[in-house]
């Protein structure tokens, strides 16, 4: 059976279809914040983060997923203070944040041990499947999109100093810290709600490699960010193909595409010449 | 003196412990050593835990990937720790099937490196099996209470045989029906009660796009109204392939250590889903 | 006329080693302040100082009557360095209309008011046909024009510019000059530059920065004094202690 | 039992505390590199990039480890190349790391998926722990520090320069793609060897967190190194300590400590006047 | 006395949008070569093709007979901008150190000779009492006097200086001119700078860099010539064909 007869017959291929479009806005906008930013490790570090607080959560008898989400919230604030107080004004987030997924995986796994009775696997909450994907799994992503999408436009100037020149953006009256802080748990929304709808690898993909190989070809953030979702939809869409035509793990494949889209962009000698 | 040594046993996963402190009473102090739940990544003993192994007499292992791994680096710390494999004379069966989704499939070569199916405490006749090879190792490690290992095993074969009779008689309506699980958990059971157990999880992978396609499928044709996840498990795919072929999704929990309790909801779960009625024509 | 700028005996340390030593400056409406001072006198420091991004260990500072962190959106600033990832993807126009920032509506984007504005500051700093141009592919001087620019955008009541014409050829340090001669009408501004023809010809007042400050007060500076300040450039400027200046005037 | 008692009677304890303290030498060392050059991200990274080599190793029937060490190796190469052609002569491996992380562990899922028969759960050969660290294990965390030290001692002027002024570096003759591929390959030799022996949270805690804590104090690389190892050796022996005391998990307690440490430095204010 | 330098017929464009246009330029030993121009004008990517940093589009560039790259230890560079991590735990004598890469052992530390020599360059450009400081504890006229050390401690046979006394002091600006005057006598440099005053006292030649090169070729500049090039030196160096220089010529 052809790709687009079984389109038409299954749902699940239609909701992954559309759901990977639908994640590619929320992606390809909030992915390019994470580019420019340089807190790819953002989508891991959460992911394995947030195991703190789902232990806590079912340590207190509440739903895990609840806890992921506002552990992933703490977190966002912790970054965002921590590299607001380090020595030189630089962000050295790569650190804070490698921090929160030692310390939020630390907790994660001590609470399971101080747990009696304990029997849930928390990381199978991180692997969420692109091919099982729900109807409300639709309306949440397209959710997240509506959220994603306001939040940027009213704030895009601002957003956009904050990530270029904070120093200079602090002096025009922006309270960077606030800002930096909501555009940190922008991410970290982002990343519990998709990770669980697609799974781990295909947000730290999709967060990350779209945005980055429109990076090397935009000079301006809308660009990039328009170009970033396009390339998502390709990619979600294309590996969707591939992986039913070829018989592969759809996750995978699509996350495979993206990686080898974005180191292939980037091997690509550039037009102009090349620094060296 | 005998009198007042306990010994110390550690068994694999939790339904073990019921066979050993069944057949050992209060000779025996039983520790499970992976929790239901562990994963290996999450997996982290604490020195006290990792301490008792000095002291364990016995190690019960059951076959589960865990093992693999973590066997032979905690021997290499406890050189005297004693592992034992209470699997002899069980027919073992590959995890992975090839007949279900028979129409498909290629003739395949059962490949040499076939992982083969741990789940054998899901099957009260071959527990009784797996006791029996623990009475031995228990006699061999406490002779002196022979007797009594004795006598408590026949109480536990009984038990368990009465328990078997029950779920047959339970599940005898439904022999050659189609049950849906996610992980393919349930394989002894089905056999030993004739029921067709389905897999998504192909093999522990990532379900592709053809093959659930296939498997949704079948699953209709096959008039499926229930999808069995293992509570461990996070329950979102689960229900989003119930939602597609119009079926439940019913928790069970294979790691429960109450084994014959847990075995006896499991069969009425089953009946009561396979009960219900075909939702061949709403889809 | 009331003062803008009021420093109150400031004091200032990094890690214990004192940068500026009670530090008293006025400055009022009108005022064009250049700063001169040997490198590491601390001049940076006093304008980070006077914005708000550090905070003095002892003494006061206060800006249009209040504290510094109150009144940030009404002070332009040029820095030293570029505090921005040169690799960030944005042009130039982008660059420049950031400095419409706390003056412009909040929400939403720019509005034409604020194109408007950016384009008479890039005109007035001649980087307007570069304005669709990446910030990554400017020269330093090009560079350092956008960054005047986009403090000229902020349409701001005192301008602070540190060392604006570093890297700026001639001919448009000169137009710098002119435009800040023009501009000096209505802002008030704080200079700081090691470039001792422009201070002489162009400010209203001298200070001279060496951890403490000698401020060459109230009386505007007229062009003869600068020029006998100015007669041994280099000893002046070189000065150690409050002394040897005074026995230069 | 007093702690001390135990570590006497238990080989395992002694063993834990040799490695601990062993391990924390060649993560002070690789761990100041990885902070400086903002790469605290590559143990996540690489710890699930390796996927993809077991995937193949096992699909081969090799050695999942062997093919583990080999796609480490790829993945340093990868990244310090497509590092070096990147645009504007930037760093950002940030987003070459998140590729790496989707592909590689793309590549594992799909090779898993294509080999016959049930997966063994590769993730668990990944994970070490260090309650369970052999002889043998101690002798090859001591290569690895010999191999981290000479490593360091003999290229240290070269490492510095590089690292801190890679244009520079190369004007003065050093070949910087060459030693840049040869940093990154320690760094990924050192977390696929201590990943297997301590497990990877607290590969990621001590790869980065004493380095970073370090760093808010020191004002030099080699005092950066020296305090790094000194906080790491104390982390460790301090997180044995804690965790037998208290009947914790003792990898999850070290790394934890490790998190608490750097969170609290970073947001102790620090001496000078820190910039708003 | 042979050519150290050539380059002929240099082309370079970034983006395709033409930078340099067929440059030709020969440098002999002992010459002190000004380069001015206005911003963008492609000094600083001059610079950087003779460093090999960045490879023609067309054209040959020559250094000492060989490919660019192939000796590029024995060149000394001060960039316009500093291009390493502003944040990095280092000292500055540990900076300074690093010019000493490629003349020293390449195994182990750096020995006795090095250190003297280090030390022999920050003495010049008067940054000794800063060599135990973080670099990131420096203003920004010693950071830059630190890059010039560090250039110097190469023992270049050319040096090659980017805008160096851009936010540099009068006083340290003027003892780095006479420093390089006396460099001079050993070593061939090429100087970018937009201080009219100081090109015009040193160098011994002086081109005019505006996309294309305009050389005021072999006959070492006498004083006088020079001060009659920059007579009016904002149209001079405003020239935007080679025809208005000449004309001025
Ligand atoms: N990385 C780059 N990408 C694209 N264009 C660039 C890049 N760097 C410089 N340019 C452009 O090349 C031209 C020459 O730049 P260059 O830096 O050589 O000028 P310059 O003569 O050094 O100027 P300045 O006096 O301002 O330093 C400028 O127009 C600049 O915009
Ligand atoms: N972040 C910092 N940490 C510690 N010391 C610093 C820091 N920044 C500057 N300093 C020191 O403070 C002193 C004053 O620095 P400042 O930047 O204010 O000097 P400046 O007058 O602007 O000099 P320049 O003309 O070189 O720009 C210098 O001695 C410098 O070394
Ligand atoms: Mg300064
Ligand atoms: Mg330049
Ligand atoms: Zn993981």
């Amino acid at each position: 059976m052809s790709f687009f007869n079984a389109l038409l017959e299954h749902t699940f291929l239609q909701h992954a279809l559309f759901g990977g479009l639908l994640a590619s806005l929320a992606c390809g906008v909030i992915g390019s914040f994470v580019v420019v930013r340089r807190i790819g490790y953002m989508a891991g570090g959460i992911a394995h983060a947030i195991l703190g607080g789902m232990g806590i959560a079912y340590f207190l008898g509440q739903q895990p997923m609840s806890g992921a989400l506002i552990s992933a919230l703490i977190a966002a604030v912790i970054i965002s203070r921590v590299s607001r107080v380090s020595k030189h004004g630089h962000h050295q987030e790569d650190t804070i944040i490698s921090a929160l997924w030692a310390v939020g995986m630390s907790i994660g796994i001590i609470f399971i041990a101080k747990t009696p009775g304990y029997n849930v696997d928390l990381m199978s909450y991180l692997f969420g499947n692109v091919l099982m994907i729900s109807a409300n799994d639709l309306l949440l992503i397209g959710l997240l999109d509506g959220g994603v999408l306001l939040f940027t436009l009213i704030y895009f100037k601002q957003l956009l100093a904050l990530c270029y020149d904070p120093e200079f953006a602090g002096l025009r009256g922006i309270r960077i810290e606030w800002l930096n802080t909501l555009l940190l748990c922008m991410v970290a929304i982002t990343v519990v709600i998709l990770i669980q709808i697609v799974g781990l690898i295909l947000v730290i993909a999709m967060l990350t490699l779209p945005a980055a190989t429109a990076r090397l070809h935009a000079t301006t953030m809308l660009g990039m960010m328009i170009l970033a979702t396009a390339l998502g939809m390709m990619i979600t869409s294309g590996g969707l193909l591939i992986s039913y035509n070829y018989d592969l793990p759809t996750g995978a494949t699509t996350a495979l595409s993206s990686g080898i889209l974005y180191l292939v962009a980037a091997l690509i000698p550039q037009r102009r010449h090349a620094v060296k | 003196q005998a009198q007042t040594t306990t010994l110390n046993i550690a068994v694999s996963v939790a339904p073990q412990k019921y066979l050993v402190q069944k057949l050992a009473g209060e000779h025996a102090k039983v520790r499970v050593m992976i929790k239901p739940g562990q994963s290996p990544t999450t997996w982290d003993p604490s020195p006290r835990e990792m301490a008792r192994f000095a002291t364990t007499d016995l190690l019960f292992c059951i076959g589960v990937p865990f093992e693999n791994i973590w066997l032979p680096r905690l021997q290499n710390n406890f050189p005297n720790l004693k592992v034992h494999d209470p699997r002899q004379q069980i027919a073992l069966r590959p995890l992975h099937e090839h007949c279900h989704h028979n129409e498909t499939h290629r003739a395949q070569v059962e490949p040499v490196n076939s992982t083969l199916d741990p789940h054998i405490w899901l099957d009260p006749l071959l527990n009784i099996q797996m006791a029996e090879n623990m009475l031995h190792a228990l006699v061999k490690l406490d002779p002196t209470h022979q007797q009594e290992y004795q006598q408590r095993f026949e109480q536990l074969r009984l038990e368990l045989t009465q328990l078997h009779l029950e779920i047959e008689a339970l599940l005898q309506p439904y022999q050659q029906h189609y049950f849906m699980v996610f992980h393919p958990s349930w394989g002894y059971f089905a056999r030993r009660y004739h029921l067709q157990q389905m897999a998504i999880e192909l093999s522990g992978k990532e379900p592709k796009g053809a093959k659930l396609a296939q498997i949704t499928q079948q699953a209709q044709k096959n008039g499926i109204t229930a999808i069995f996840i293992q509570t461990q498990f996070s329950q979102k795919a689960a229900t989003t392939i119930a939602n597609q072929i119009g079926a439940q999704v019913i928790s069970l929990d294979p790691l429960a250590e109450d084994l014959p309790l847990m075995l006896r909801t499991t069969a009425q779960k089953l009946s009561c889903a396979l009960e219900a009625p075909c939702p061949l024509s709403s889809h | 006329m009331p003062a803008l700028i009021t420093l109150k005996d400031v004091s200032f340390s990094y890690d214990d080693r004192p940068i500026l030593d009670h530090v008293n400056l006025t400055i009022n409406e009108h005022d064009f302040l250049g700063i001169v001072g040997p490198n590491g006198g601390g001049k940076s420091t006093l304008l980070k100082l006077i914005l708000g991004l550090l905070t003095p260990s002892t003494g006061e500072i206060s800006v249009f009557g209040k504290h510094p962190n109150q009144v940030r959106t009404r002070l332009g600033y040029v820095p030293q360095f570029a505090t921005f990832d040169s690799a960030f993807p944005i042009t130039v126009l982008d660059t420049v209309l950031q400095g419409r920032l706390g003056k412009t509506r909040s929400l939403l984007g720019y509005n034409k008011h604020d194109h408007a504005i950016a384009q008479r500051a890039m005109a007035e700093t001649d980087v307007e046909s570069l304005q669709k141009r990446a910030m990554t592919a400017l020269s330093g001087g090009q560079r350092q024009r956008v960054l005047i620019a986009r403090a000229l955008a902020c349409e701001p009541e005192i301008l602070l510019l540190d060392e604006p014409t570093a890297n700026i050829d001639p001919h448009h340090g000169e137009s710098i000059y002119e435009l800040l001669h023009r501009l000096h009408e209505r802002i008030t501004m704080i200079l700081i530059s090691h470039d001792v023809g422009f201070v002489s010809r162009s400010v209203t007042r001298v200070a001279c920065l060496n951890r403490t400050l000698v401020c060459h007060a109230t009386s505007p500076v007229d062009s003869d004094s600068i020029n006998h300040l100015y007669s041994n450039p280099v000893s002046v400027i070189h000065h150690d202690t409050r002394l040897s200046l005074e026995d230069n005037l």
